[in-house]
């Protein structure tokens, strides 16, 4: 088993930087609030080049995956690079629909068109299905439907097309949040039930794995404006308070990483579940305390809309309580020791 | 100091009274937009209209000489009645305690009453692209000239400066003098020639700021509050409001736990107790700080540094106040609405007016005397 | 209505502080932790002559009664010089048996001796009953029992004599904890259990009273341990980590003091309940958090057995938990805030 | 590097069944009294006897030559099996890894053997009086005389010495040297003459420590470890020890956890979510540690000073996991008890080994790449 990235794996992340480096993404992501997709989506069909779309399509569909360590390698760039769209949604679908196979009717063709970028994907769950009972809430939209080939959406253990309705706006301004009109029952029955569970967990860790990235930014940032920023004829960095607010914001992440990607390697075993609610856990944590941090070392300017740290500190939140706040994750880590 | 609480009844009937006939069923539009910002205008002078609007200034300006115990029951039942928030803050919390300290009657008569009825509104222009928390290294300038002064350079962060009339803050007035030496205060209006204004987009993006540039601005001398050269002292006495009560009254703290507790109750399960307990504390430290209002103004001592600790404890209630209401919201949490309006607004908290690091170095060295570090 | 101390108030609280001070209380300490109680009862009877133990006790049975502000005022300065000795017990005795009144027999008797110093009591409340129902936990243990010259115990709604069982240790080495042997009814019904509420309150009121106290001696040694100590070549308190650890000890104690004075001056009124809880849950985090920064503060010396301040470390932790842990006072808070 | 869990499934199986059958029933005494001292000792030896006291020692000092992975798993066994605190650990620990280093085959022959017995119980002798976290201002000395050196001075905090057999620590020996130059490394029996120990009383009474004074203790040139004068440099190959895995194994804290989440159940009402938070975050913490154990164990690279991470995490893990259990037993939590010895072992982390506010500047600093402050 291996628990760092092997070479191939660490170059994939560093091509990923790379492409994403030059995409000058704030200016993407400030397009995509103001609902001009298409800078966002040429970069969707970018990473679909490099193959990060299709980690979650099986080959069996034209996909290389399921890949989880290589999915949340991704992941965490695109965290990183606070890269707009619906992702850890498309992501979801493709696994529902890998695990739906043949009662889908359209199923492989979508697959094919994920996996090359074709289709950007969303999905509605109104209760997540992966959590224990009173942790189940969720949100009725689909994010980014407006700008989706193909929206999901799981209603009890029915699977059903959905279109966008009105667009909600969400403290992250690239995050657009539609809810959805339901379509016609795709299919319907335990399996859906089944299925769902597992994208849910998909959805969760890419997202875990994505809160990774932000709050590594937002502590690469702030070290950078602490080393530059003077107060009192000094670097703030040389303060010591300064100092300890980041290190603080290290400690978190560094054991945010080891859960996350723990939680990738154990996919297929019976504590996958477990283990991606704890990277779940503790990447908001580590991502939203990196976040205030981020905003306590920058002061005013880290308050601002322009600026773009602020993009990260506001995706920090946003994604603190997507795809099940802490709290329902802890619920789901005690219920599945204790049912252990 | 003994005080009457049953006293202040009869002051505080006819407030609830006033309020519960007067304010708005629904809620303006955020002060932060141009549109919010002309309605809070148009409210401030409905209470000046009802001597509501500056209850603790003398009635020659507009207020009735309300005891620091009325304007504590005042803000209690202002914010327990889901009155608007105050777009005229910065000018009664900030500039007003300053003029009553080192204004002239001049300018006492001419700003305060305007300033009471929402006529002029007032940004505080301090900060500057490289002096944040470090007042003392500001660098904007103000040049002698005949009858005035002449203002130049750039201030930023300036709150409220998007819309607001007029501005006030320090400026450099002797560019041989170091740090705090050498300050001259300004009153200046936003629409005098030589000023440009750019809005700044806090992090949710409404216009809460501007950045502000002055090019040969001309102020008549009789628009410099105190002593030229002495702006870092008038300074400072506007610090000391700030960080005292005035800026965050108990009364806000407490109707949000209030509003608070309401949500909890609609929204989460009552056996969740991690959610309760959150609760609980808000509305714990929310009465904790109506209590030490009580007890503050009951002193006749100068509280000084120990406003320090008020700004830390206030600031950090009500950011946690708001989080546990984003968290009893759940999934929708992070959509627009009132309680994300709250949390973006106590996200400034911890930075603005001193950071709170700032503020614990202040306790640390003038309240429990330990000492400060060698540069 | 009064939220600061008046001038007679003031010189009440130094005039214990004077005693205290001289009565040299870390060995007093050591003395009754090893059992040996007279010093620690020659302190109790100096403090009766001060009126101390007269201020639970009503005019009417030899007391200056019910104070409690006073009160407070009286075990701040208990807490500060961490007295041993089972006074919240005291007093919540004296109220229960002032609220009793004629249904017991001896209760006058009883009260008169409390007020006078000569009758040390102590109490074991199984429940506490002023805490809603899943709160109430407590302890079946009487401090300091063994040292006292009434025990009682209330069972339900009936209440008891008692006796000293096998004492049990604490972490505070001054709280020596008897289980109790159950004997005679001395009153039974509705009254008592009345009774009780009100007696558990006052001593909840009185241990976060004291609870104040022994935050606010951690903080005072630790800020002149901090000018003191070098390390590195300089004091430590020169270090920002180190005065903002401390600065915030004081927000801590700075926010807990007014709710204690104001839940002494609500005494009598329908929230008095509520605002002792708050007062006990902001007192009990307060003095803990100082306790904890007054140890990384001292670093190795103050975890210390020999070392005077680690006794108030220890009586930070143990009271904590006493009369009911942060948690159930949180519970009562909102209950009383709901039932409103 | 990959890591074959599976090829060290029968070590794993080996050393359970071990534990299974040789664990004590009942726990044995505080190893910080003398009766549990000496159970603790014996202990040792029955572990020595199944080449279990120092697995990935090389076999001809008594271990099995254990790979990083395979200690992970025998820690994750021996502290599921609930068997008793390492007495030896201060040797094991924190003098091995500087004698691996730095020290003579002689020494290495010498010294381990006894030391994987439990035959000589080691204890560490640094800090002093002034010299806490900083350790450059070290002030015991050792003066050069023939065929050796005499020690004077005193140490304090020495952990087991009140009933250990030999200490190790820094003396400084050039008097004429500054802070960090000077200082030799050296090892001493704590029953020599001249050596005067008076045991310390941990916070709850044991004697888990010791001051030591030094009379002219004459320690001969065997005894020095590395070369002297280069006491700073041999110090600090322990430090980086002590503030990586080895210090606390992640089996430590998943066998806590895991005690946790047994004392919850049997004991916590289950609708209790704010517990329940708090017992998911020991045991996610734990889970977290574990990972980065396999995750550093699979890294050829030198950890470095990221080992400061490692000490906060951990530290602050132990004193929450500890406070949850406490707050569990409610107001049974004051009471003596292992959850209690707990807690009181727990607060010393955060203090010991480099306060964590010395930690969290060395990961600002050498990690995170900030200025450092002037003096």
């Amino acid at each position: 088993m291996k628990f760092i990235l092997d070479a191939e794996q660490r170059l994939f992340g560093e091509t990923l930087d790379k492409i994403l480096t030059e995409a000058d993404t704030p200016s993407v992501i400030r397009g995509w609030a103001a609902g001009v997709h298409e800078p966002g989506l040429a970069l969707w069909r970018s990473l679909a080049e490099t193959g990060v779309l299709a980690l979650a399509v099986p080959e069996s569909a034209g996909g290389a995956g399921p890949l989880p360590v290589e999915l949340v390698t991704a992941f965490h760039e695109l965290g990183r690079h606070a890269v707009p769209g619906p992702y850890a949604e498309t992501v979801a679908v493709a696994t529902l629909l890998d695990r739906l196979g043949d009662e889908l009717e359209r199923g492989s063709e979508w697959l094919e068109g994920i996996a090359e970028g074709r289709v950007v994907a969303s999905l509605a769950l109104p209760t997540l299905p992966a959590l224990p009972a009173p942790a189940q809430a969720s949100a009725p939209y689909a994010l980014d439907a407006d700008a989706a080939d193909l929206v999901l959406l799981v209603d009890g253990d029915a699977l059903r097309a959905a279109a966008a309705g009105e667009v909600r706006a969400s403290l992250d301004p690239a995050r657009r949040l539609p809810s959805v009109v339901a379509g016609d029952v795709l299919a319907a029955g335990p399996s859906v039930a089944a299925a769902a569970r597992v994208a849910c967990d998909m959805g969760v860790l890419a997202t875990a794995a994505q809160l990774v990235g932000v709050g590594r930014r937002l502590l690469e940032v702030s070290v950078d404006y602490a080393k530059a920023r003077q107060q009192f004829g000094r670097p703030i960095g040389e303060f010591q308070a300064v100092k300890h607010h980041l290190a603080d914001a290290l400690v978190g992440l560094e054991y945010a990483r080891p859960l996350v990607h723990g939680a990738a390697v154990s996919y297929g075993s019976p504590d996958f579940g477990r283990d991606v609610s704890a990277a779940k856990v503790a990447a908001s944590e580590a991502a939203y305390a990196a976040a205030k941090i981020a905003l306590q070392v920058h002061g005013a300017i880290g308050y601002t809309d322009e600026y773009d740290p602020s993009l990260w500190i506001r995706k920090a939140r946003a994604l603190h309580s997507a795809w099940g706040s802490p709290a329902a994750h802890r619920a789901r880590v005690i219920s599945s020791l204790a049912g252990a | 100091m003994d005080l009457d609480l049953s006293s202040v009844e009869p002051f505080r009937a006819e407030v609830r009274e006033w309020l519960r006939t007067h304010v708005p069923a629904a809620p303006l539009p955020s002060l932060e937009i141009e549109e919010g910002f002309a309605a809070h205008r148009a409210w401030e002078r409905e209470l000046y209209g009802a001597r509501l609007s500056v209850v603790s200034w003398p009635e020659e300006y507009g207020g009735r000489a309300a005891t620091p115990l009325e304007w504590l029951v005042f803000e209690e039942e202002y914010y327990a009645a889901g009155a608007p928030g105050r777009v005229s803050q910065n000018g009664i919390n900030l500039l007003a305690p300053t003029l009553f300290q080192h204004g002239t009657p001049e300018q006492l008569a001419r700003v305060l009453p305007s300033m009471a009825s929402g006529e002029v509104i007032w940004a505080q222009a301090w900060s500057e692209p490289g002096a944040g928390s470090d007042l003392a290294s500001l660098r904007a300038t103000a040049t002698r000239v005949d009858g005035g002064w002449l203002l130049n350079g750039q201030k930023t962060w300036s709150s409220r400066a998007a819309f607001a009339d007029w501005g006030f803050g320090p400026f450099r007035s002797d560019p041989e003098a170091q740090r705090h030496r050498g300050l001259t205060y300004l009153m200046f209006p936003l629409d005098a020639e030589g000023i440009t204004r750019r809005p700044i987009g806090r992090i949710d993006g409404k216009p809460a700021f501007a950045e502000l540039f002055f090019d040969d601005v001309f102020v008549p001398d009789r628009d410099v509050i105190g002593e030229p050269g002495a702006g870092w002292k008038v300074a400072m006495s506007t610090t000391g409001n700030e960080r005292g009560l005035t800026l965050r009254s108990p009364g806000r703290f407490l109707a949000a736990a209030d509003r608070l507790l309401d949500l909890w109750r609609e929204r989460a399960d009552p056996g969740d107790t991690a959610l309760r307990d959150r609760v609980a504390d808000a509305w714990i430290k929310a009465r904790a700080y109506q209590l030490k209002g009580y007890e503050t103004v009951s002193r006749t001592d100068d509280i000084g540094a120990e406003s320090s600790i008020n700004k830390i404890f206030w600031s950090e209630l009500d950011v946690a106040l708001h989080e546990t209401a984003l968290d009893l919201l759940g999934p929708d949490g992070e959509l627009e609405g009132d309680w994300l309006e709250g949390y973006v607004f106590s996200l400034a908290g911890p930075i603005y007016a001193g950071t709170n690091e700032i503020q614990r170095n202040v306790i640390a060295e003038r309240v429990l005397g330990l000492p400060r570090a060698g540069r």
